[in-house]
């Protein structure tokens, strides 16, 4: 086999890794939108505030430290405990479920039957708050998050490979563990969206606040539910990514990076995002590889938009979302 | 009609001199009071723009969706205050609206549609399994359609969807907004019959407002007609089917019995009781 | 029966109707596995009022949204003015004349009242970008000369009082009128209403039957309606064209379909006084 | 009691549809435009030019240009920032290929360039809506960047690949380089700024604002009534980014004088724009002047009171800033979904009917 | 008073960066006040201001402060630089950029109001490969060196740099570019697994810092191989990777650790004061002692400036005269309690930068600490020189600025 080819392929595996850690973030936005409509900037600012809160209680840290110390003169950083990753998941899960009741008391209750746009709006505000508040709360400095998972090169489909084709392949330990774990969400998420009256509701909810209101739907325990959800979900991608890059500010820009995933998969498919992020992930892979060094690099944060534009000119709803009705 | 027995029973639901605010500028309702009977059927009658909807809001606690208020009055249902209640308590309580244009889940399924009626219910799949049959015994339209997305039904089998899935949630009382817009005259009539069957046999409470003063009357057994905000006249269904301005501006009656569409040509100014 | 000859005809009311404007031969229409229309031939005269009625999901909306370009027929052809209309984008159809009403009103909500019915000047319209931007002069002297016209209908419709308010605000009934005056701007040959009198009580649909007559009698438009009120259809329309799931199952004056058996069976439940 | 249409009788459409109806609203606005005009230059200095007003002027042009696409037409874009990027460097390019030609007209023909540009990147707006448009646009965002920063042939081959604005003058008075005035560059950009306003106006009263609103309302039914999607969607694109080109290049030659593309237009502009146009309301030329005034005021005004009124730490203040901000856009929002804008649409809507409450 | 104001960021995407620097260069000033009660007698006043890395606030904050008698600026991005250039040059405020800006301000005949000393861009990519050639023996010839940068202004400096000193050594150059911010890798690592560079060396910023070193420990490239450029050397950017990150090197104008007879002063007279800036954790990290270094450089230039003039209450433009004859030697950063912390100097008119100097850190992830592996490695001259002459020239020409030096 032709050197360029193995490598192609080992480009095209990694690209398919890349885009399952893509789909973790893009799950969260599919999860909120599906039953709110509701365009949900802040979620990656929830990973971000997922990923911090967790390091922050596994380490010990005191919340507010610095706000605590510049207004009462103390010195109190840490509690000096160190508790155990899974018992930290748990707790940040809580706290996720808690940040979820609040958003909707305060935010969303009072935005009920509002266009779309308003309440993307309002999801921004909520970012920038929420960028504010992790950083007052846990400090702004950049964080190790190391929850157990391993990381690097497999050394197994190294060798494996090499016997094949001369050339060990790269597969990150990360992303094969991040991949088995969005594929048990996917599976677990689509039976509840399909198969339950709460995923039901919360499809109905997106459809009309007002008509789901009136078949007596509380808007308030599904968006609850569903900002959990996400919740949830922005702490699996916050853990993946804090491990790779540290805990940091930076975290929150992966939205960007799943904004195309979600175009391409469509907004309200949960298996969308998965298909969306393979796609997104080995197109853009691919095209830095074999393209990039012809025009300089470092294409890929356009291209991803590029490729996903060019799968919506054909289907404007993405690939599994709704079709979008038009009728007068 | 009348059965002069059931308005002498209990007042389910009781709209005490309500005002309602939209935006905080808009005022819409100067002042409502009804009584809804338990165990009968209950029209509200006016022209475009008077209230009907409003009220029916009001009621069912939709408006604050809307940016509406109840800013004066009170509504109690069985004796209790209402007002603050969430949409849903509500539907718990029993009280199920069946809101004006439809308001479809367009990317639901006309089933799935009709299955998120029954959400605030505990009931086992067989209940629900047979209260669906029992929808589609009533609108065998739907059945043949219960596969496709309701977005894509016709105005008629939509509105059909809407009361299908408010009797879904076995409500006490169901508050129907238009129902008889946009269907078909057999339709209309049919719909008519079974508000009237349930409420017969099953003891349903309607109350329910309407432009088809013709049918609403036929069918209900007190009427309230609303202008701009206010009651303006109510009474027993027969009385006000008799009433001559009743007849006049909503039955299009004229001494000479019903007037011919083509008659009304020349202009002629509008008498209101009120303005 | 009419003597519905090439010539056209005269009404009961003395009033003649002319040559054929629009001429809808064997549309067959489908979504999917659903047969909304199938294989429907009909005619819509100079000056007539045709009405289109049927049980609910019978395909007529469907057959105005055909006529007016939105829906694409996989089989048959639109006669229009004598020729046959090639394939066109609804924008196009509505230059020809053609503007409607919907059934389920498709105001612009954003907009007030005023703007709403200027948006059916809008093919009057000419100025380009540039006088735009530069206002005085030629788009003023426009906007005007169009803005007079709006207010005649305006006018007519008895809309004055809520000129400024923004649609949203409206309830159902003045939304509907709002719509006709938005149709009724655009000065059309041929005026499509879908259910124009849903949601409206007697009063009101005397006031919007007038109005149709109006129209129609004043500046001769024709018309063609779709109706739920048999009251209001006997009582409006020159000829009425009856469908049933998707198929036309009579055609013929008010007279003439009301003891038509098959359509009380599919649609009047009985026969209608 | 004085804000009343009563007594203040129209005679013809003209005077009907003109901008203020209200006698009193149009006082205000001459006396607004006076004061900015006559007044401010000469009570103004370098901080208030540099900090305040000359973002205040430029973002509002930005935010014109960014409401007639999403809030008159409908489209959402996030493509602003890339697009300012057009401006700015076909601004560039101009001066620097044609040194002789006046500053103003490099001005607007950058803008026609990113009209252009925008046209272009609009063309997928004919298939695609909502949100998906919006994310699309991005795709804009970032290859324009990536296109800048990747052919030196448009920062002019400088080592650096920054762009720095050399210096040039109207009538002899100096309006971008090292040693301008600060009243010069102010007068510049409040040129700019009030002729597109007056332009967007205009262009939003009659004929084309309708077909673009019609869209936005509606798009079906729009173009069942005779509006052609296709142009009407692309004349937003075009004129939308005609301002937003002209702000790009006000930005990058009176403002900064010096860009670099991926940090002064990057995708953070395309929101930052963005809010502007949604906090102020859509659909409203005031509206944009509102949401720039409160996005670019507050975080200084935030700023001075905690740190220098409260003696914070910066960085506490920062964060706290953020909050603040973010909390104050839901609660705006809550009061009044449809922006700043609205807000005073119903406040003078209480005011004419006061003193009674409805 | 001295006024010397600080522009941080500590917040925004560069917070972990900007808040070790700020606090390193407040607490510099502090001590000088708590201790000596100044420079020269003259209290020095702080107004810090956040610019959160953010070009616009960046102008905010220099307008706001520059009326208050604001000595000298240090913008800490290379954006706000290239900015407040043309600003600081009319209003007559010197401006020092330490290892960062324009390169090319180094020639003080065309900017009289800029400084970059003791190092820039340019230095630090020549310094690197000098290093290279010192661990393979003085010859690369036909090494392969792999060039992983910021796609910005920033990260492609060093690029003519490189061509140029690979046209003289013989090596390979191959550039890889990461765009901004760079929290994604992949394509750029299994390029360079594939590629097998002798060397990677590293400008990057931010999030990419940290990702680059994870994905180079993933692909196993050897970590002293790996050389990044100063902004690319603190223990933000290697402590997320954990102990595989041991060895990575990074380059740096002033040294590492905490080592120093000035923190035993720091301690008494500004931590144990409680007058630390900022969360008072960030001692001994590599941008606090740029931060102290940085505050030390003006602090001297201004007690340099009162020298000349025989005043304590400095302008501006004493400081730039200051600045202009400013001479770091050993026995002043001896006396000073920080002996060895940064190469020698002397600013002269023509030049502003220093005399290209830098040294290699490494990273001990057992100690968790950096080390200073190597002296002051002087840039090559040959190359560099000639590419600041040129480039100033340019400036020079497009602005009609004569360059004079009297
Ligand atoms: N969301 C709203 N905001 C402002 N005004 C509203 C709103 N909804 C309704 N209104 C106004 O309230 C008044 C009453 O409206 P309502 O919908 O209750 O009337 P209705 O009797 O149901 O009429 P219809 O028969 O047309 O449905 C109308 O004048 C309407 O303009
Ligand atoms: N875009 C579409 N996609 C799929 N099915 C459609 C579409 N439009 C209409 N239909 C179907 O075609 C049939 C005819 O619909 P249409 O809206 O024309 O009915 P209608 O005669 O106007 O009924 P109504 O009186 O209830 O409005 C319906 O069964 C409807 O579900
Ligand atoms: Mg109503
Ligand atoms: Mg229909």
């Amino acid at each position: 086999m032709p050197d360029q080819l193995i490598f192609a392929m080992e480009v095209f595996l990694n690209g398919l890794m890349a885009g399952v850690l893509y789909a973790l973030v893009a799950l969260g936005f599919v999860l909120i939108y599906k039953a709110s409509g509701i365009f949900n900037y802040s979620q990656g600012v929830m990973a971000l505030f997922a990923a911090l809160t967790l390091v922050g209680i596994m380490e010990g840290r005191v919340p507010f430290a610095h706000l605590i110390n510049a207004t009462f003169g103390t010195e109190i950083h840490h509690f000096g405990w160190h508790l155990p990753a899974l018992a930290a998941i748990l707790l940040t899960m809580g706290v996720m479920v808690v940040l979820a009741w609040a958003v909707n008391k305060l935010i969303f209750n009072h935005l009920v039957n509002q266009e779309p746009i308003i309440l993307f709006m309002a999801t921004i505000g909520l970012a920038y708050f929420m960028e504010g508040f992790g950083d007052v709360m846990w400090g702004a400095d950049i964080k190790k998050l190391d929850v157990g998972l391993p990381q690097g090169i497999n050394t197994a489909i190294d060798e494996i490979t090499y016997g094949w084709f001369g050339y060990g392949f790269f597969i990150d330990n990360l992303d094969i563990v991040a991949t088995i774990i969005a594929a048990l969400l996917v599976i677990a998420l689509v039976m509840f969206s399909q198969y339950t009256k709460q995923g039901r509701a919360m499809r109905a909810v997106a459809d009309d606040h007002q008509a789901a209101l009136s078949v007596g739907i509380s808007l308030n325990f599904i968006w609850i539910m569903v900002w959990s959800l996400a919740g949830f979900v922005a702490l699996v991608a916050g853990i993946m990514w804090g491990t790779k890059m540290g805990v940091q500010f930076s975290l929150s820009l992966i939205a960007l990076k799943a904004l195309p995933v979600l175009m391409l998969g469509g907004f309200t498919s949960i298996p969308g995002a998965i298909v969306g992020g393979l796609i997104i992930g080995v197109g853009e892979k691919l095209f830095e590889f074999a393209i990039g060094p012809m025009i300089g690099g470092a294409t890929e944060n356009w291209f991803a938009y590029v490729l996903a534009l060019i799968f919506l000119v054909f289907r404007p709803q993405g690939l599994f979302g709704e079709k979008i009705i038009e009728r007068v | 009609m009348l059965d002069a027995a059931k308005t002498q029973t209990e007042t389910l639901l009781e709209v005490n001199n309500i005002e309602v605010i939209y935006n905080h500028v808009i005022l819409v309702l100067k002042g409502v009071s009804l009584k809804v009977p338990k165990g009968g059927i209950t029209a509200l009658l006016g022209g475009n723009g008077a209230g009907k909807t409003t009220t029916l809001k009001a009621v069912s606690n939709l408006l604050a969706s809307e940016r509406g208020e109840v800013t004066k009055g009170s509504i109690i249902y069985r004796g209790e205050r209402v007002q603050d209640l969430t949409p849903n308590d509500l539907v718990r309580k029993g009280v199920i609206q069946v809101m004006e244009g439809r308001h479809c889940f367009e990317h639901l399924t006309v089933e799935e549609n009709l299955l998120t009626g029954a959400y605030t219910r505990a009931a086992s799949r067989g209940d629900v399994d047979a209260d669906l049959e029992m929808v589609y015994e009533y609108f065998p339209r739907l059945k043949e359609r219960r596969r496709s997305q309701a977005g894509y039904t016709s105005g008629g089998e939509q509105q059909m969807v809407a009361i299908g899935r408010a009797l879904m949630s076995r409500p006490e009382t169901i508050l129907l907004d238009e129902p008889s817009m946009g269907l078909a005259p057999q339709l209309v009539e049919q719909i008519f019959n079974i508000v009237k069957s349930l409420n017969e046999e099953q003891g349903y409470t309607f109350l329910l407002a309407e432009q088809n003063t013709n049918v609403a009357l036929r069918f209900a057994h007190y009427g309230y007609i609303l202008e701009s905000g206010r009651v303006v006249m109510d009474g027993p269904a027969d009385d006000l089917r008799e009433n001559p301005d009743v007849k006049e501006f909503y039955l299009g009656m004229s001494d000479e019995g019903r007037k011919s569409f083509r008659d009304v040509r020349s202009y002629r100014r509008r008498k209101r009781w009120l303005s | 029966m009419l003597d519905a000859t090439d010539e056209g005809y005269v009404t009961s009311d003395g009033r003649k109707i002319g040559d054929v404007l629009m001429e809808m031969k064997n549309i067959t229409l489908r979504f999917g596995g659903v047969k909304a229309i199938t294989d429907i031939s009909f005619d819509i005269r100079q000056g007539e009022i045709r009405a289109i009625i049927g049980p609910n999901g019978a395909g007529k909306s469907s057959m105005l949204n055909v006529i007016s370009g939105f829906y694409v027929p996989q089989e048959g052809e639109v006669w229009y003015k004598g020729q046959k209309r090639p394939q066109m984008k609804p924008f196009q159809v509505a230059q020809l004349g053609i503007a409607r009403t919907f059934q389920n009103i498709a105001l612009f909500e954003g907009m007030t009242v005023l703007d709403n019915v200027m948006t059916g000047r809008l093919n009057y319209m000419k100025t380009n970008l540039f006088q735009q931007a530069l206002w005085k002069g030629k788009a003023e002297e426009e906007e005007t000369k169009n803005r007079e016209v709006v207010e005649k209908v305006i006018d007519f419709l008895e809309i004055q009082s809520i000129r400024k308010t923004p649609v949203s605000r409206l309830p159902y009934g003045l939304k509907k009128r709002v719509e006709l005056a938005r149709a009724l701007a655009a000065e059309p040959s041929l005026l499509l209403l879908d259910e124009p009198m849903a949601g409206m009580n007697v009063e009101e649909k005397e006031d919007m039957s007038r109005f149709v007559l109006d129209v129609n009698d004043e500046f001769g438009t024709t018309i063609a309606l779709i109706e739920h009120d048999m009251g209001v259809v006997m009582d409006l329309s020159d000829r009425v064209v009856v469908m049933d799931y998707g198929k036309k199952i009579g055609d013929g004056t008010p007279d003439e379909i009301r003891n038509n058996q098959a359509v009380i069976d599919a649609y009047l439940g009985v026969a209608h006084d | 009691m004085f804000y009343r249409e009563a007594g203040d009788f129209k005679t013809s459409y003209v005077e009907d549809s003109q901008t203020f109806p209200i006698k009193f609203d149009r006082y205000r606005y001459y006396f607004v435009l006076v004061c900015a005009f006559a007044v401010v230059p000469f009570v103004i200095n370098d901080y208030w030019v540099n900090a305040i007003f000359m973002p205040f002027l430029i973002y509002s042009i930005a935010a014109i240009g960014l409401n007639i696409l999403v809030g008159y037409c409908g489209q959402v874009s996030l493509g602003t920032g890339g697009f300012m990027a057009v401006g700015a460097y076909g601004c560039y390019k101009l001066m620097t290929a044609f040194p002789d030609v006046s500053i103003f007209f490099h001005i607007i023909a950058a803008g026609g360039i990113t009209a252009l540009v925008g046209v272009l990147f609009g063309l997928p707006s004919l298939r695609i809506k909502g949100f998906y448009l919006a994310v699309a646009t991005l795709a804009a965002q970032f290859f324009l960047v990536w296109l800048f920063n990747r052919v030196p042939w448009f920062y002019n081959y400088s080592a650096s690949g920054q762009i720095s604005a050399p210096e040039r003058t109207i009538f002899g008075i100096e309006v971008t380089g090292a040693n301008t005035e600060a009243w010069a560059t102010y007068l510049f950009c409040l040129v700019f700024t009030v002729a597109s306003a007056i332009v967007a106006r205009n262009l939003t009263r009659g004929a084309q604002g309708r077909k673009w609103m019609a869209i936005r309302d509606m798009d079906i039914a729009a173009e069942i009534i005779g509006v052609d999607p296709l142009k009407a969607k692309l004349s937003a694109f075009a004129v939308s980014s005609f301002f937003v080109g002209i702000s790009g290049a006000l930005f990058f030659a009176v403002y900064l004088g010096a860009v670099e593309v991926g940090e002064a237009f990057g995708i953070n502009k395309s929101f930052l724009v963005l809010f502007m146009v949604i906090i102020g309301g859509l659909g409203s030329i005031f509206g944009s002047f509102a949401g720039a005034a409160f996005l670019v005021l507050l975080p200084v005004l935030l700023k001075n009171v905690l740190v220098a009124g409260l003696g914070w730490p910066t960085d506490l203040a920062a964060h706290l800033e953020f909050m603040i901000v973010g909390a104050l856009i839901i609660a705006f929002l809550i009061a009044e979904p449809h922006g700043l804008a609205q807000l005073w649409r119903v406040m003078k809507e209480k005011l004419r009917l006061w003193p009674f409450p409805h | 008073d001295l006024v010397f104001p600080s522009m941080s960021y500590r917040t925004g995407p560069y917070a972990a960066g900007g808040i070790p620097f700020a606090d390193g260069y407040a607490d510099y000033f502090t001590l000088l006040n708590e201790r000596d009660g100044g420079i020269g007698g003259e209290k020095i006043d702080m107004p810090e201001c956040e610019t959160a890395y953010n070009t616009e606030k960046g102008v905010e904050c220099y307008e706001a402060t520059k009326d208050l008698g604001s000595l000298v600026y240090q913008p800490l991005s290379t954006g706000i630089t290239y900015q407040l250039i043309p600003k600081v040059t009319a209003d007559g405020i010197p401006m020092l950029t330490s290892g960062l800006g324009r390169t090319s301000a180094k020639n003080g005949a065309v900017f009289p109001w800029l400084f970059n000393f003791p190092a820039n861009y340019w230095d630090g990519a020549s310094v690197a490969i000098k290093h290279i050639l010192d661990e393979e023996g003085g010859d690369v010839n036909d090494k392969k060196i792999t060039l992983v940068y910021h796609n910005s202004a920033y990260g492609k400096e060093p690029i003519r740099t490189l061509e140029e000193l690979s046209k003289k050594h013989g090596f390979d150059l191959s550039l890889v570019p990461v765009d901004h911010p760079g929290q994604e890798q992949k394509s750029q690592w299994l390029q360079i697994r594939r590629d097998r560079p002798d060397y990677v060396i590293m400008y990057g910023w931010g999030v990419m810092n940290q990702v680059a070193i994870q994905e180079a420990v993933n692909i196993r490239f050897p970590m002293d191989k790996f050389i990044g450029i100063w902004w690319s050397g603190s223990e933000n950017d290697v402590r997320p990777a954990g102990a595989a990150a041991d060895g990575y090197k990074a380059l740096t104008f002033h040294n590492l650790g905490d080592d120093y007879p000035l923190y035993d002063d720091l301690k008494t007279f500004v931590y144990d004061k409680g007058l630390a800036a900022g969360a008072g954790d960030q001692h001994g990290t590599a941008l606090y002692n740029r931060g102290l270094y940085g505050a030390m450089l003006v602090a001297e230039a201004a007690k340099t400036a009162q020298e000349i003039h025989g005043v304590s209450a400095i302008t501006p433009a004493m400081m730039r005269d200051g600045m202009e004859a400013l001479e770091m030697t050993e026995e002043k950063m001896a006396a000073l309690g920080l002996p060895a912390f940064g190469p020698e100097f002397q600013v002269t008119c023509e030049n502003h930068g220093g005399n290209g100097f830098a040294a290699i850190g490494q990273w001990d992830a057992a100690a968790s600490e950096w080390k200073m592996i190597t002296d002051y490695i002087q840039s090559d001259q040959e190359i560099v020189q000639p590419l600041i002459e040129a480039d100033s020239m340019a400036y020079a020409e497009e602005n009609g600025i004569t360059p004079s030096c009297d």
